[in-house]
């Protein structure tokens, strides 16, 4: 009987991805069999899950630190420095989503167990989006990774907006998954291979003499990693979908999304497609320009927190894609502490929303924050440290973040799309104003619900983020230490 | 005439386009998610078609890993769908615009 | 004793500085006395500092006394330091002697007062100005007392600040001097550039040695001019000077009569050399301008009825008679005029104080009469200096007027003709006014016109005028002595009888003009100035006095009306100017922060444009995707090798 | 020369007293946070006691400043983002100086002379933050920190005016939010390309020292050019230059005295402080290349907005107006290049912060008894308050020039050093002195002159304490107008050197020197030779 040839497989480096997938079957499993779980199991499992793969990434980043990077499973999966930081983004994601949930869930008399499975099936979904070094990989794990959130975004069973929402985002996610697959299609027939690191190896070496086929692709799959991470113009299920998913939804949405979808735009363009960048590198600087400045512009019309916040973060997209185009090893670890330092600014955000929200998930108006500094001295402080962030301010983690961007963008000689970016900036500055003025600025509308505690997971999530941000924003050394030490790289399996 | 994998590739081409077309144009939200069906099969029809091309059993492979995927799109998709459905009778998605500006 | 010299105006500063802190606990009388003390004690080191002076050889008469660096900036050094030098000193004797005689004058007058401390605070801190002017060492520090005494000027006008006039007259003095201001700036500038240095010294010797070019010398000297003629109410800046009757007499008599607008003549004398550098034309320039002025407003006094305003257009008629002396290069005439002037004019004018004391306040000429019986010493004194004015020997006017006269025949018999004719309505105007005030009969208990209560009448005759208390009148007579002895300073006989242009020579640096006429032809001149001026008595007494000629061809409206350019140029202020300053504001609303809201405005409405693609329909959206996924691949399709 | 390599000489390990400027107002920020609850008055002490300390340190800068150099003093360094090359750099020259101490002054001024009425541990721990930051502009010499500090000092400004404002307070701090954030918007991009370019050029590397990178001059004249523009338009707007100003108007109106006071005294000499230090230093070529320009925008800022101002309804809207106008006598100044013109303008910067913060005190104390800033409503009040009105008048006639007191130095030095460069504007700048007396005369006429009727009649005078605070101002405008020489002859070294490096770094440009006999050139063509 012939052996069966099994690939290499490193466990260590599967750790994280087995314990969000397992976590989550667990959870689902136990669930099934125990009639009525306590309500604070999930979410501490879901909790528990994510502390442990956050500091599982401690030995894993020094053994890849020492090691250097590698792939397995016939080169399909890679670890690399990168992919470590990635994923501890992510288990800060889902560790800051299972809080909010905590109290969100029983407040809005929503099943709990459901919630955190997805959660953490899709945490391991993005685990393979960051970590992938196949494009095929990389399609599975964007599916995984949004096929949950497809139904998470549906979970408010009673809101038609949050049906709605996951209607748009469903239908259009599938539209641009058929674009990204498509794109695969073509790449694999231009290179004969979907193995990034094969690819990139071949280009490297070959000269196409036809390379249409392989432009085409690039230009599909930008659209289907484009639409994940929400650029323009394929940005415009963002604020329908933040506004009508499940606020803590949208903070694993925006957080961990995001982080994942750019980690992948990053592997799939900077790395396997580097030789090409003068092909790419014009298509994203006019998408990155046209992002902030379509954000910006918009939200600044808009009366709704969360929406303004999907546009923010739509502008957040188009400020990483600054430092993404530059595909420089300053530009990709500017990329990665932005995803860092955004996943902290908008976690702590939608913490906020939720509270905020109030039961029915429904006063996002700006009214519903006047005079918040007076009735919720402490949470009006840590949202306004959280909406200083994103607009930049200094001595916040948001303005070395964007810094660093432009700091790779200018160094590539991209004067005039940093020059974009910060204007976008500066008209953005005003939506922060706008629910900054809200807060402090005026009196609370009468009627308005007196002031309550914060629930505790909310709380904790609300601190630590602004407390970090802060942080990050005095004494940012360390985190530009370790993402300059992150940059991804690919290894031929 | 000898069909060559050109052909096949300019079918997955054009099956992908009424596909999108598709999606643009229709209102009811099965239907719709039908195309999209129809363009992944575009995909997976121009990767056989690569495959055999190439001579490499990746193409191949990777159409698997996709059926796999529409599947689940299909369970996640017809679910939202049905839920909507019940809350709406007949609704297309133009009506389902609470949500905007 | 010249290094004393700061002692001058240090006095009056600490008086300034002692009554502005502890003033109203000093009350009145004190502080009153303290000022006029401290001017005293300046007088005092005046005289000394002129006393060692004077035995000094002439070319040893100029000395700079330094007290510390003021501004050292670049190239640019300025101290705090004095000029003494017979100019100067001249300058300082009349400042101090007259101001403190003011002073006093002014306890007695300002009697009662709220204000009491606080005016004599001003009318100290305004002598430490003019002291600093005269005696500056450079420009800059002139211009430092330049603007103070204008500052002081806007304080003391303004001093009764309940009364909207006084205020609006105090804030017109400051803004016009203002504009004078410009061009002594200017002037200073060019000179900084042109000589590297603004000190007198500096400045004056190297225009002496010629070294600089006419075009040069030429733009300083009107830039003066420019300065001269605001402070010294040169036409057209003028117009302030009447509308300064507003504050108390006695700083009508300090400020606006005997001191600070004589500022621009100092000015102008001390800068001779540069006038002498200068385009010929700049002399003609300022001869004209002074002539001009002094027909102009001597024109304008005689259909005056406030006593006051009559003093006030009499002083800038004056003004123009001394620029007319530096027009015709007649330095040391523009000097002695103004030393003369100072004495009658101060007179005239705490006389004319004395009068409203007298008259409860009343400064209409038409409510006087008979006053004589009253007031005897403040007629008498009063007399004295319209004679002096009016040019009638030998009283100090006529000498120092005649000089004048005699240089401008040397420079233009035009310009002669014209100031005889400004002599002649200047004796008939000033005796108009003594015969309206104190001649004929009283009419201040008579039925006005319009006064419908006919008991007021006869409650101002209950309290007959009076004589002034001994402050006001000792003051008086010492001016009426001064002002009928002070000719004898620069006796035209003989040059060794021109006591005051030996004494000014090192100031000069020989730019005094020589009279190129003879002996009998400057006779002859002063004789027929006489007469011009008594025929001007004459005709006012035909008039005022004896009635036999109607007065309403000499009290023509557009006289009274000063010609109607003060009513001009305030119609033209309050209506178009001030529309202009509207429509500058308007534009600033509208245009530059119309431009921000705009932009802002444009924001939002393209975010209303984009916001239409965001209309929560799903195929909208996708076709968002789809054609920027045609777009996207039609650019990397372009970028391809096919 | 690096600032770094300064440091090394100057001999480390002394007491970092320009980065304890900056801690110590921060400090107290977070104490005023963590102080307990229910004890108001310490709120107020500590803050008063951080700024006082702030103050005294930079008073004591002024005796241990080495006056005959022209380089910078008192150097620290801190290592902040090494991969970028960013660090905490401070060290202060001449030009800096006087604006760190004037901080140091005007704060506890401020805190001390007014109370915020309302939430007071906000109040204290933003005007402590706004100090700190304050101080890290003027005292910083790296280009990113000192954009940090440019930056961050909106954030406590936003609310001082936006809580503790009057009237439509958040609107107008919005507007000056967002106004002046876009004005820099750029700024931060041209520093970066400045540094790489730098870096580039001269093989070093990357580096953000302002030193450096000024001494090296190594940028290509378009790419200075570029740079420079998108700096100038930040300080274009923070000045600001006409016709950047209506913020400026609109958030001094509706801001708390106190946040006024500041906005006039010292934010608004970040702008003119930045052409100074990261405009000439960095760029003297292309300042040179635009002086004209700014020199235009300079003068017509000087004399429109003097006559706006006349018309204003709000007497502190007036007042703004007029400190805005002054603001164009610093540009001018600035702009002539030259030692007199840009001493001038430096030493304006200081009297302003004086006289405008003065005025804004008075403004603000009429303001608390009379509940009203309209012109019209106001009169007489010279009779009800006359302690109030002679220092009113002391510091009107200061900000209307008077040789004397302060204004009228700089006015003067920045005008002679303005028509020693360029005639014509500085002839036609000195005008704006005639509208200065005049808006200002009139405002003084209309409020404290004439008849007292109503609430005029009984207003009170100024409180022992008011006159406590405003005592030290009037003293300074009276000791700056008699004796600046102590003030300038610290700066001129430094300014001197300036205008060398100007001079030397631009071809065929020097110091116009004064030039005895010669003629004055065009300006003797309308006057001269005729005679």
């Amino acid at each position: 009987m012939a052996a069966v040839a099994s690939p290499v497989v490193s466990w260590w480096a599967l750790v994280p991805l087995v314990t969000f997938a397992a976590a989550g079957f667990l959870l689902l499993t136990m669930a099934s069999l125990v009639r009525r779980p306590p309500a604070v199991l999930a979410p501490a499992w879901t909790v528990a899950a994510g502390v442990a793969v956050l500091g599982y990434t401690v030995p894993m980043w020094s053994r890849v630190g020492s090691d250097g990077a590698s792939s397995f499973l016939a080169g399909a999966v890679g670890v690399d420095a990168s992919s470590v930081f990635v994923t501890g983004i992510l288990a800060v994601a889902v560790i800051a989503a299972a809080l909010i949930a905590h109290d969100y869930l029983p407040r809005e008399d929503l099943p709990g167990v459901e919630f955190y499975v997805l959660l953490l099936l899709s945490a391991a979904g993005g685990v393979v989006m960051a970590s992938a070094n196949d494009l095929i990989v990389l399609f599975l794990g964007l599916e995984v990774l949004s096929i949950a959130v497809y139904v998470l975004a549906a979970m408010h069973l009673r809101r038609i907006e949050s049906q709605e929402a996951a209607l748009k985002y469903f239908l259009l996610g599938a539209f641009s998954s058929a674009f990204l697959l498509y794109g695969i299609a073509l790449v694999y027939g231009a290179t004969g291979s979907t193995n990034m690191a094969t690819i990139s190896a071949y280009l490297a070496r070959t000269v196409l003499i036809d390379d249409a086929m392989l432009l085409a692709g690039l230009a599909l799959l930008l659209v289907g990693l484009g639409f994940k991470v929400a650029v323009v113009p394929f940005h415009a299920w963002t604020p329908d979908v933040y506004q009508g998913a499940p606020t803590p939804v949208v903070a694993w949405m925006a957080a961990g999304v995001k982080a994942a979808g750019f980690a992948a735009l990053m592997r799939v363009f900077v790395l396997t497609f580097g030789t090409h960048v003068s092909d790419w590198r014009p298509a994203f600087q006019v998408i990155a320009a046209a992002t902030v400045l379509v954000g910006a512009v918009v939200a600044v019309v808009q009366t709704d927190v969360k929406r303004m916040l999907a546009y923010s973060s739509i502008v957040h997209a188009g400020f990483i894609l600054v430092g993404l185009q530059a595909a420089t090893d300053r530009g990709n670890s500017s990329v990665l502490t932005y995803l860092a330092v955004y996943a902290l600014l908008t976690v702590g955000s939608f913490a906020v929303v939720t509270v905020v929200g109030g039961t029915g998930d429904s006063s996002h108006g700006l009214d519903s924050y006047r005079g918040l500094g007076r009735r919720r001295p402490l949470l009006a402080g840590a949202f306004a440290v959280l909406l200083l962030g994103q607009a930049g301010i200094p001595f916040t983690g948001g303005f070395v973040v964007k810094l660093g961007v432009l700091v790779a963008a200018v160094d590539m000689g991209s004067y005039w799309l940093a020059g974009a970016a910060m204007l976008a900036a500066a008209i953005a500055a005003f939506v922060y104003l706008r629910v900054l003025v809200a807060m402090y600025l005026q009196e609370a509308a009468t009627g308005s619900e007196p002031a309550g505690a914060v629930p505790a997971g909310a709380l904790v999530v609300i601190v630590v983020s602004a407390a970090t941000v802060l942080l990050a924003g005095l004494l940012p050394g360390p985190l530009l230490d370790i993402a300059r030490d992150a940059v991804p790289v690919l290894v031929v399996g | 005439m000898v069909v060559t994998t050109g052909w096949y590739l300019a079918l997955g081409a054009a099956l992908f386009s009424m596909g999108a077309v598709g999606l643009l144009v229709r209102r009811n939200p099965l239907v719709m998610f039908m195309c999209v069906e129809l363009m992944l099969n575009a995909a997976n029809l121009t990767f056989v078609s690569l495959g055999a091309e190439l001579a490499d059993l990746g193409g191949q492979l990777s159409v698997f890993f996709v059926l796999v995927v529409a599947a689940a799109e299909v369970v996640v998709g017809l679910a939202v769908i049905v839920a909507i459905m019940r809350r709406r009778p007949g609704a297309t998605v133009d009506d389902l615009s609470v949500l905007g500006g | 004793m010249v290094d004393l010299i700061w002692l001058v105006p240090a006095l009056p500063l600490a008086g300034f500085i002692v009554l502005i802190f502890a003033g109203r606990r000093i009350g009145e009388p004190g502080a009153g006395w303290l000022a006029t003390g401290v001017m005293g004690g300046s007088f005092l080191a005046t005289l000394g500092v002129f006393i060692d002076m004077a035995g000094r050889s002439s070319h040893d008469r100029r000395a700079v006394v330094t007290l510390f660096e003021w501004i050292p900036a670049g190239d640019l050094s300025v101290d705090i330091g004095f000029l003494v030098d017979p100019l100067s000193i001249t300058m300082c004797l009349f400042i101090t002697g007259v101001g403190a005689l003011i002073h006093l004058y002014s306890v007695g007058y300002m009697h009662g007062d709220d204000g009491f401390a606080r005016f004599f605070a001003y009318l100290n801190l305004f002598t430490f100005a003019m002291l600093m002017l005269v005696l500056g060492d450079s420009l800059l520090l002139t211009f430092l007392g330049w603007e103070g005494v204008g500052a002081c000027s806007y304080l003391l006008i303004s001093f009764w600040f309940t009364e909207p006039a006084n205020a609006t007259a105090g804030k017109k003095a400051f803004v016009t001097n203002r504009i004078g201001d410009w061009g002594f700036m200017v002037a200073m500038f060019a000179t900084f550039f042109t000589f590297g240095s603004l000190d007198y010294v500096d400045v004056l010797d190297a225009s002496t040695a010629g070294t600089v070019a006419q075009g040069t010398a030429t733009l300083i000297a009107v830039m003066l001019l420019v300065g001269a003629v605001g402070k010294s109410a040169q036409f057209p800046l003028y117009l302030w000077l009447p509308d300064a009757m507003a504050g108390p007499t006695p700083v009508s008599a300090l400020i606006h009569a005997a001191t600070m607008v004589t500022s621009g003549v100092y000015l102008l004398t001390r800068m001779n050399p540069l006038i002498a550098d200068s385009a010929g034309w700049v002399p003609d320039l300022v001869a004209w301008l002074g002539v001009g002025t002094a027909l102009f407003a001597a024109t304008i006094a005689m259909a005056q009825t406030d006593i006051k305003k009559v003093l006030a257009y009499s002083t800038v008629s004056q003004l123009g008679y001394m620029f007319l002396a530096v027009g015709s290069g007649a330095y040391v005439a523009a000097v002695f005029h103004m030393v003369t002037h100072a004495f009658f004019k101060a007179l005239l004018f705490l006389g004319s104080g004395s009068v409203i004391h007298g008259m409860d306040g009343d400064q209409d000429m038409r409510h006087y009469g008979g006053l004589r019986r009253f007031m005897p010493v403040t007629t008498g004194t009063f007399v004295v200096g319209w004679l002096a004015i009016a040019g009638v020997p030998p009283f100090s006017g006529f000498w120092s007027k005649d000089e004048i006269l005699a240089f401008a025949w040397n420079r233009s018999p035009v310009l002669w003709a014209l100031g005889l004719l400004t002599a002649v309505l200047t004796a008939f105007y000033m005796t108009r006014l003594i015969a309206l005030a104190f001649a004929g009969e009283g009419r201040y208990a008579e039925q006005r016109p319009g006064e419908d209560d006919a008991e007021a009448a006869t409650r101002r005759a209950d309290h007959t005028p009076h004589e002034s208390p001994r402050t006001m009148t000792a003051p008086l007579v010492v001016l009426a002595v001064l002002a009928v002895v002070a000719g004898f300073v620069q006796l035209p006989f003989s040059s060794s009888t021109g006591w005051l242009e030996h004494w000014l020579e090192p100031s000069l640096y020989a730019n005094e003009g020589h009279l190129g006429t003879g002996g009998a032809t400057q006779v002859l001149l002063a004789a027929i100035a006489v007469v011009g001026g008594l025929v001007g008595i004459g005709v006012a007494v035909a008039v005022y006095m004896k009635g036999r000629i109607p007065r309403e061809p000499f009290e023509q409206p557009i006289l009274a009306d000063a010609w109607r350019i003060d009513r001009s140029v305030a119609a033209f202020m309050g209506g178009p100017g001030r529309r202009g300053f509207e429509a500058a504001n308007r534009f600033d609303g509208q245009v530059v922060d119309g431009a921000v809201y705009g932009i802002a405005g444009l924001v939002r409405r393209l975010a209303g444009v984009l916001r239409m693609f965001h209309n929560g329909m799903v195929r909208t959206y996708a076709t968002g995707i789809g054609l920027g996924a045609a777009a996207l691949l039609a650019w990397f399709l372009t970028r391809s090798t096919l | 020369m690096t600032a770094v390599a300064l440091l090394a000489s100057a001999g480390a390990g002394s007491f970092p007293v320009l980065p304890a400027l900056v801690v110590t107002p921060a400090l107290g920020a977070l104490m005023v946070l963590v102080l307990p609850r229910g004890r108001p008055e310490l709120l107020k002490l500590v803050a008063i006691l951080a700024s006082t300390v702030t103050g005294a340190m930079s008073f004591w800068l002024l005796s241990a400043f080495d006056i005959g150099d022209p380089g910078f003093q008192f150097l620290s360094e801190t290592s902040w983002i090494s991969d970028l090359g960013i660090a905490w750099l401070f060290g202060i020259d001449g030009i800096s100086l006087f604006l760190v101490v004037l901080t140091g002054l005007l704060f506890p001024v401020a805190l001390m002379a007014i109370d915020p009425g309302h939430d007071a541990r906000p109040y204290y721990a933003w005007m402590l933050l706004l100090e700190a930051g304050v101080m890290g502009v003027f005292s910083s010499l790296d280009l990113i920190v000192f954009f940090l500090c440019f930056e961050v000092v909106l954030v406590p400004m936003y609310f001082l005016i936006g809580r503790w404002g009057h009237g439509n307070s958040a609107r107008a701090a919005t507007k000056f939010f967002l106004y002046t954030m876009a004005g820099s918007a750029l700024m931060l991009v041209g520093i970066l390309a400045l540094a790489f370019l730098h870096a580039d050029a001269t093989g070093a590397a990357l580096s953000f020292d302002v030193v450096a990178i000024a001494e090296s001059q190594s940028l290509s004249t378009g790419a200075a050019r570029w740079i420079f523009a998108a700096f100038a338009v930040a300080f274009a707007v923070k000045v600001p230059i006409f016709p950047l100003h209506t913020w400026l108007p609109d958030a001094h109106t509706e801001a708390p005295t106190a946040g006024s006071v500041i906005l006039a005294g010292v934010l608004l000499k970040l702008g003119t402080y930045g052409f100074l230090r990261f405009g000439l230093y960095l760029f003297p070529e292309a300042s040179h290349y635009f002086a004209p320009v700014f020199l235009t925008l300079g003068v017509v800022g000087i004399v429109y907005r003097a006559v706006v101002a006349t018309m204003q309804a709000d007497l502190k809207r007036l007042v703004a107006y007029s400190s805005v106008a002054h603001l164009g006598f610093i540009v001018l100044g600035t702009f002539a290049l030259n030692t007199e013109g840009i001493e001038g303008g430096l030493l304006q910067m200081v009297n302003h912060g004086v006289s405008t913060g003065a005025l804004f005190l008075l403004v603000g104390m009429i303001y608390e008894r009379r509940r009203t800033r309209l012109i019209g409503e106001l009169g007489g009040l010279q009779k009800s308050a006359p302690i109030m009105a002679g220092i009113f008048m002391v510091v009107m006639l200061s900000s209307i020039g008077l040789p004397g007191l302060n204004g009228f130095v700089g006015e003067f030095l920045v005008l002679l050093g303005a028509f020693n460069a360029h005639r014509w504007w500085a002839v036609v700048a000195a005008a704006g002195v005639i509208l200065a007396a005049l808006y200002l005369l009139w405002a003084y006429q209309r409020v404290f002159h004439g008849p007292a009727e109503g609430d005029n009649a009984d207003m009170p005078d100024l409180s022992l304490r008011e006159a406590l605070v405003m005592a030290p101002l009037l003293a300074l405008i009276v000791f700056m107008g008699v004796y600046p020489k102590p003030v300038i002859e610290r700066m001129e070294p430094a300014v001197d050197a300036l205008v060398v490096h100007v001079e030397r770094h631009v071809d065929g440009f020097s110091e116009p020197v004064t030039q005895m006999g010669s003629d004055i050139g065009p300006a003797a063509d309308d006057h001269g030779e005729h005679g």
